[in-house]
């Protein structure tokens, strides 16, 4: 089992959702993050104070998968968040040792 | 700012104490109820205008200034304004009202006749409304004038120093300046022209708030960390109950429901919206970002500059006096707040300083004799505007001794400012043990 | 709480019905319009004098009951006083007022004359403004105390229980209570002074309010888990809201624009400054963390208390009476609350019924002839203390009872509390499929 | 919505701007003071009217809107009401109210006299109140009338391309058919009853705003994705706000402090309480779901039903009023919206449009002569409702032409659409560089 | 050294932290997270226009733990988030590379 | 590749983040999270009632690095984000599996 991380812009989670519900995909978690990175933040002006806004609201999508199923649902994430545009965010994998299903105790595939 | 050492402070406080106490109980002559005849037009007028202007402080500059806060510290920013509003309550009604408007002593003070609103009764009248609305009446500007002050100073004031704080500036710069220009003292005497409260208000407030925006010193990070305003949708809400109390400050200074009033209340209008859109278009011009806070604080700044003015000019007086505080404020809370380096946090002394003066000297111009019966400059009455830079540098100085002198006395008691841990946690939590938001 | 079984209450419920319709049907005599003048100022003041009151409900109470529910049911809560509004607007016009303020049917409850506004026109006269100024004033009155009583029972109950609820609480309990004090009935004929509503408004709302929290049962979790205020902000601006609408409750109940509601005016701004101030005190005494809650909670508290007050005591009166109300509302809604164990969510018991009680003996103390004519305890009349005492009583009565009647024909409707998962849940969502914020 | 090609469009805004010329400079005749006298009850009460519909726009319909807009453009909603007060505040004082309440040119127009409020001044009466309040007071619902357009196209206009909408629009449309109605134009000699606006301000707004919606097209994502509103607690307090404001609007209408415009207080505030339990009811029986944003909404859509009717309707028509208000309301922003598929974003038509022409139509229904001395169908006469029609269909016909127009006039400078990558991004950042909350 | 990652139901993490707080562990992160999964998510209307909510609040909790504790405190989560209705969430556990307490730079399973 | 995931006190971020820009780090993702440790909550007292607060305010920031910079990171967020003061915060560092930068797909230390 591989978790996959993705931090996406927000604007681009329905079409992510789509996508992966497409698939087949029948868990994630999503959170709001704040990124920094090669895209420039903006400068907001209050009152004649002037203020750089280094951190650019972004989400980050959470989704465990069976290790066969990693590598369509990165293609399908790519898909669907790209813009081609800076900051459009990146994808990270991990290995899981192990998942449980809080209601029925299932643990492995099965949770998922 | 080290002006003062301990033992001078000492000394002065005692003078001080002294000479107000001769002053307070001069005179014990009792209150004679004027025989004039309570209109109730006047007085429904007079009653809701006074409840407008009490709108103004624990509502309107409440959020105005709350919004504009940092989150952190968005509660005690509104309960700066809240207290104040119940200290001036109080204090009024005990000796500030009769230091105000009790029988003139010498043109400086008012008696202590009035003290504890001695001599006042359900059948008093003052000119065709109950003296007790009047009493409520200019309690609600004394409210404000003080609540104003906190904008300059959020994020790092010590509040038991605040209450004291503002009890003392109550006692010893409102009421007295209130006297000298409207309570029969020697600047109403000299001819002054201050409708509402130019003067009063908003010099008194805004100088003061620099003061002792100097003697706090710099919010810890200021000019390095982002210190976002908490909602600009609050501070928006707040601006409009400001502007909506306003009418009742303005249009209510006649104390009458009249053509004046009406008059009043029109030129309030036009000059808050004229300064708004002016304030807006200067963002738009420099950075290409007309801001929703530049439209209110523009509005506001409209809205001090025509206080004094506010009787005496006509509608297209009123749109030149716009024009002038759109452009005085935005460079005052841009320009001059940046090149000198203060932290006037909320720009207690930028809009309402600045555009207090404004509306003062304004008002020595543009002052039509068609209106209030005052001639300004430019209707051939030059000596106005003398009159009107003479009340403006006579406040200014008394305001920059006496809160001098009034934060030295308040620092007897301890360091006005909050510790350093405490300002970075953020005041709401560490002073009050409560959050704004738990959404 | 399991005072009656089901068929007792039936019964009970067509004795209370058959009784009312009784004296509802009596009288059928037409309204005879009075020919007295209208005059404009006291029109002008009393139609905005309403709509200040109009405001307190679904703006003032709504924010300030809605910031300190949690943010799970905070729509719920504002709903409730939203729809006590709406509810009582209609209701009063098609029977309330009559009931209230119809024609004396021995002392106990008005006729039906004015049902459906019946024998009112534009030109009937109340004194010396439009009688539907009078029906609207009164209307408003209604509204909020039915608001009110939704404090003590956020966060659990089921809505459809609650209109049902206010609809025949509006019509068994507040209308002939209004009656009995203001609407010629016995109480008035007893000689009972209440200016705006001790009685009326607050003592009967919280202690319905407790009855019915009482009946209820205590929120999931209570005493257990944080139940976190969604917004203090809010819950200041509404508090704010409150005491500018109070102005209109207070200085309106004189129906006129002059002196006295001058003198109501002054008052009733004493005593909230004063309170809130007292209770802030407290906090700081007792935890070191004065709060913008208890600042808030304060001046309500204050506000309650001088309401019975407003027309009969002079401003020191008042002070003393805010000071009361700001320790008695303190105490409210810690130790009392907390040693009954009781959970009066939001304080309708503790602040609205305890400060009512306060508020209506300490006019029986301080009432100060020159005021309003009539005098208390401390002025040498001892009566008027044992008259207080007597309506406090019956009204307290009264409440308990009927109180328990109507939850009782509520509940044969179905449970008037939410299903556990739906209280788990947040009511704002189940009851309402809305969220107050998404920011 | 190409009916225009761009040399059309010249040629019909030289048409326009020529015949708007002739018509404005046709008249110069001095303005005669009326001889009245101002009754000081009356100007109090106009005074605060004023006051209260002033805080409709910037506050009430300000947050009522942004409430209800996501959280991304919630400023940019605000900043659209607020910046309209603003211009309309300065037009009508240039020449907006000199074209709707100047001396009549052909029943068509106001002459030109009283530009720059010439002619006007402190001892001008109109009626019992001075000229400039009334100025003031019919300046407030110019406001809120292009203000209300707002709500059909937030999310996605050009800032700069609204405030030159908004000026054309007040001048070419809003002044005209002022003038029509209360101008002593032609509507007005017909004979028909717009007590407080129902065509002036409801269908003039709710039309234009249909159109221009159409103009704009949908918002991205119409439909589709999920639109949540910003606040409802936000929302609702607006809709409060705007209920309060609506007192001074309808009653402020009769001009005066007396039983008309008692009746019409009662009448308005009857009408929102039973459109807004009548609309919730709706919801709870379609989707089991009674929503505050529904009550709000249903209370709105009563208080426009009633504008019309608010002098000339008894308590009971008021009611019937308030029923179909929450009926129309509510299909005009389920049914009709869905059905016909535009994207009148916040129901501008749906709301002010079609319950506008419901209150419209039911004067000529329900007005009953001993309330404001015109009958209507159900009073025995069937005239009115036609002329009631009449003005309907005048003013949209007349709308939708002009309002066409100066879309195309205003596309002159630009697209009138932000750009999509900016309104993805949200209006508040892209646009003026804030954001609504930082808590 | 574990992390244990749980996806939660809100109303549970009193719960969750009493039972942990009981089992001595002395520290935990928790996040609010939008969860999609087996659960639906419900309707709102605003205004006559429907949005499906696809994304319901849960809670994310993470919990570093020693190896050895690893099952003990899992099966504390499961006994305290089980309301054995859809939706109850997952537990994932994954292997950390190492820990570091900033506070004394003390690594290891002293840093937990 | 290792991501270093830091807990910090929220008034540390921006000396932590002015330290790794400092260092060259080119992105980061930050996230508002609740902590409870040894660090004891307060209370907050609301009208008579008493609620102990369990959870602080905390940052995560996650950092996503190249083997070889993980430690001068790990020292650079050390140095910026002590106190000294009990509730500093932890660092946890976990191994990835892949990471891919969703605008170019590229990979591997290329995608960071
Ligand atoms: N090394 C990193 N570790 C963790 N998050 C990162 C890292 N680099 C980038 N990110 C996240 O990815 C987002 C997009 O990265 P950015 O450099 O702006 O654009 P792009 O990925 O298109 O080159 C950032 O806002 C941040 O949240
Ligand atoms: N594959 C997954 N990856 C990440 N999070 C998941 C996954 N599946 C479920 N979740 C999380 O667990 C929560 C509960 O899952 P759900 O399928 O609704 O119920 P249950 O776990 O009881 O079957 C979801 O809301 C989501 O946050
Ligand atoms: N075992 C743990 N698992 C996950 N997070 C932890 C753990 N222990 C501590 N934390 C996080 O680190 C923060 C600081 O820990 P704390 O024990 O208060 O102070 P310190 O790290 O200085 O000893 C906590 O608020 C929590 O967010």
């Amino acid at each position: 089992m591989k978790k996959i991380e993705a931090i996406i812009k927000p604007f681009k989670l329905d079409d992510v959702k789509d996508g992966l519900r497409g698939l087949g995909v029948s868990g994630m978690t999503v959170s709001e993050v704040k990124g920094y990175g090669r895209q420039k933040g903006h400068t907001e002006i209050y009152r004649g104070a002037e203020y750089s806004i280094d951190f650019i609201p972004k989400v980050k999508l959470e989704v465990v998968v069976k290790d066969e199923d990693v590598e369509k649902i990165v293609e399908t994430i790519l898909e669907n968040a790209q813009t081609g545009k800076i900051g459009d965010g990146k994808i990270f994998i991990t290995s899981l040792d192990s998942t449980i299903r809080i209601r029925t105790k299932e643990t492995g595939n099965e949770a998922i | 700012m080290k002006l003062f050492k301990h033992k001078n402070v000492q000394q002065l406080a005692s003078l001080l104490f002294g000479a107000v106490a001769i002053l307070l109980f001069f005179s014990t002559q009792a209150f004679a109820a004027s025989q004039a005849h309570i209109d109730s037009g006047d007085t429904a007028w007079m009653i809701v205008a006074t409840a407008l202007v009490m709108l103004m402080t624990p509502a309107g500059l409440a959020l105005f200034y709350g919004g504009m806060s940092r989150s952190k510290n968005m509660l005690n920013t509104i309960t700066m304004s809240f207290v104040a509003y119940c200290l001036a309550s109080i204090i009024w009604i005990l000796w500030g009202y009769s230091l105000a408007f009790g029988p003139d002593l010498s043109g400086i003070i008012g008696s202590s006749s009035n003290f504890f609103m001695n001599g006042i009764g359900v059948k008093s009248v003052s000119g065709t409304i109950p003296t007790y609305v009047f009493v409520m009446f200019q309690m609600t500007f004394a409210a404000i004038t003080i609540a104003l002050v906190s904008g300059s100073i959020v994020g790092r004031m010590r509040f038991s120093s605040w209450i004291l704080f503002s009890v003392l500036w109550l006692t010893f710069i409102y009421s007295p300046i209130a006297h000298w220009v409207w309570g029969g003292g020697w600047l109403s005497k000299l001819g002054v022209l201050d409708f509402a409260g130019g003067t009063v208000v908003h010099i008194n407030a805004g100088v003061t708030g620099l003061i002792i925006a100097l003697f706090l010193g710099k919010r810890k990070g200021y000019g390095k960390i982002a210190m976002m305003p908490s909602s600009i949708t609050l501070t928006a809400l707040g601006a409009v109950l400001l502007w909506f109390g306003w009418f009742g400050f303005n249009a209510g200074s006649e104390l009458a429901a009249d053509g004046l009033s009406g008059s009043a209340f029109l030129v309030t209008n036009t000059a808050a919206a004229t300064a708004g859109l002016v304030w807006m278009l200067i963002e738009q011009i420099r950075s290409g970002k007309p801001t929703l806070l530049g439209l209110s604080s523009g509005a506001v700044a409209g809205l001090v500059a025509i206080t004094p003015a506010a009787g005496f000019v006509n509608p297209m007086g009123s749109i030149v006096i716009g024009t002038g505080a759109g452009i005085i404020g935005y460079l005052g809370v841009t320009l001059v707040k940046n090149k000198f380096g203060y932290d006037d946090s909320l720009d207690a002394f930028g809009v309402h300083g600045l555009c207090g003066i404004w509306g003062a000297l304004a008002t020595g111009l543009l002052a039509d004799p068609a209106v209030g019966g005052a001639a300004g400059l430019f209707y051939g009455n030059p000596k106005q505007l003398l009159i009107q830079f003479i009340a403006v540098i006579a406040v200014i100085t008394f305001d920059v001794i006496m809160t001098i002198i009034i934060i030295k006395i308040v620092s007897l008691f301890g360091s006005i400012r909050v510790a350093p841990a405490d300002e970075t946690e953020g005041l709401d939590s560490t002073i009050h043990g409560e959050r704004a938001f738990e959404i």
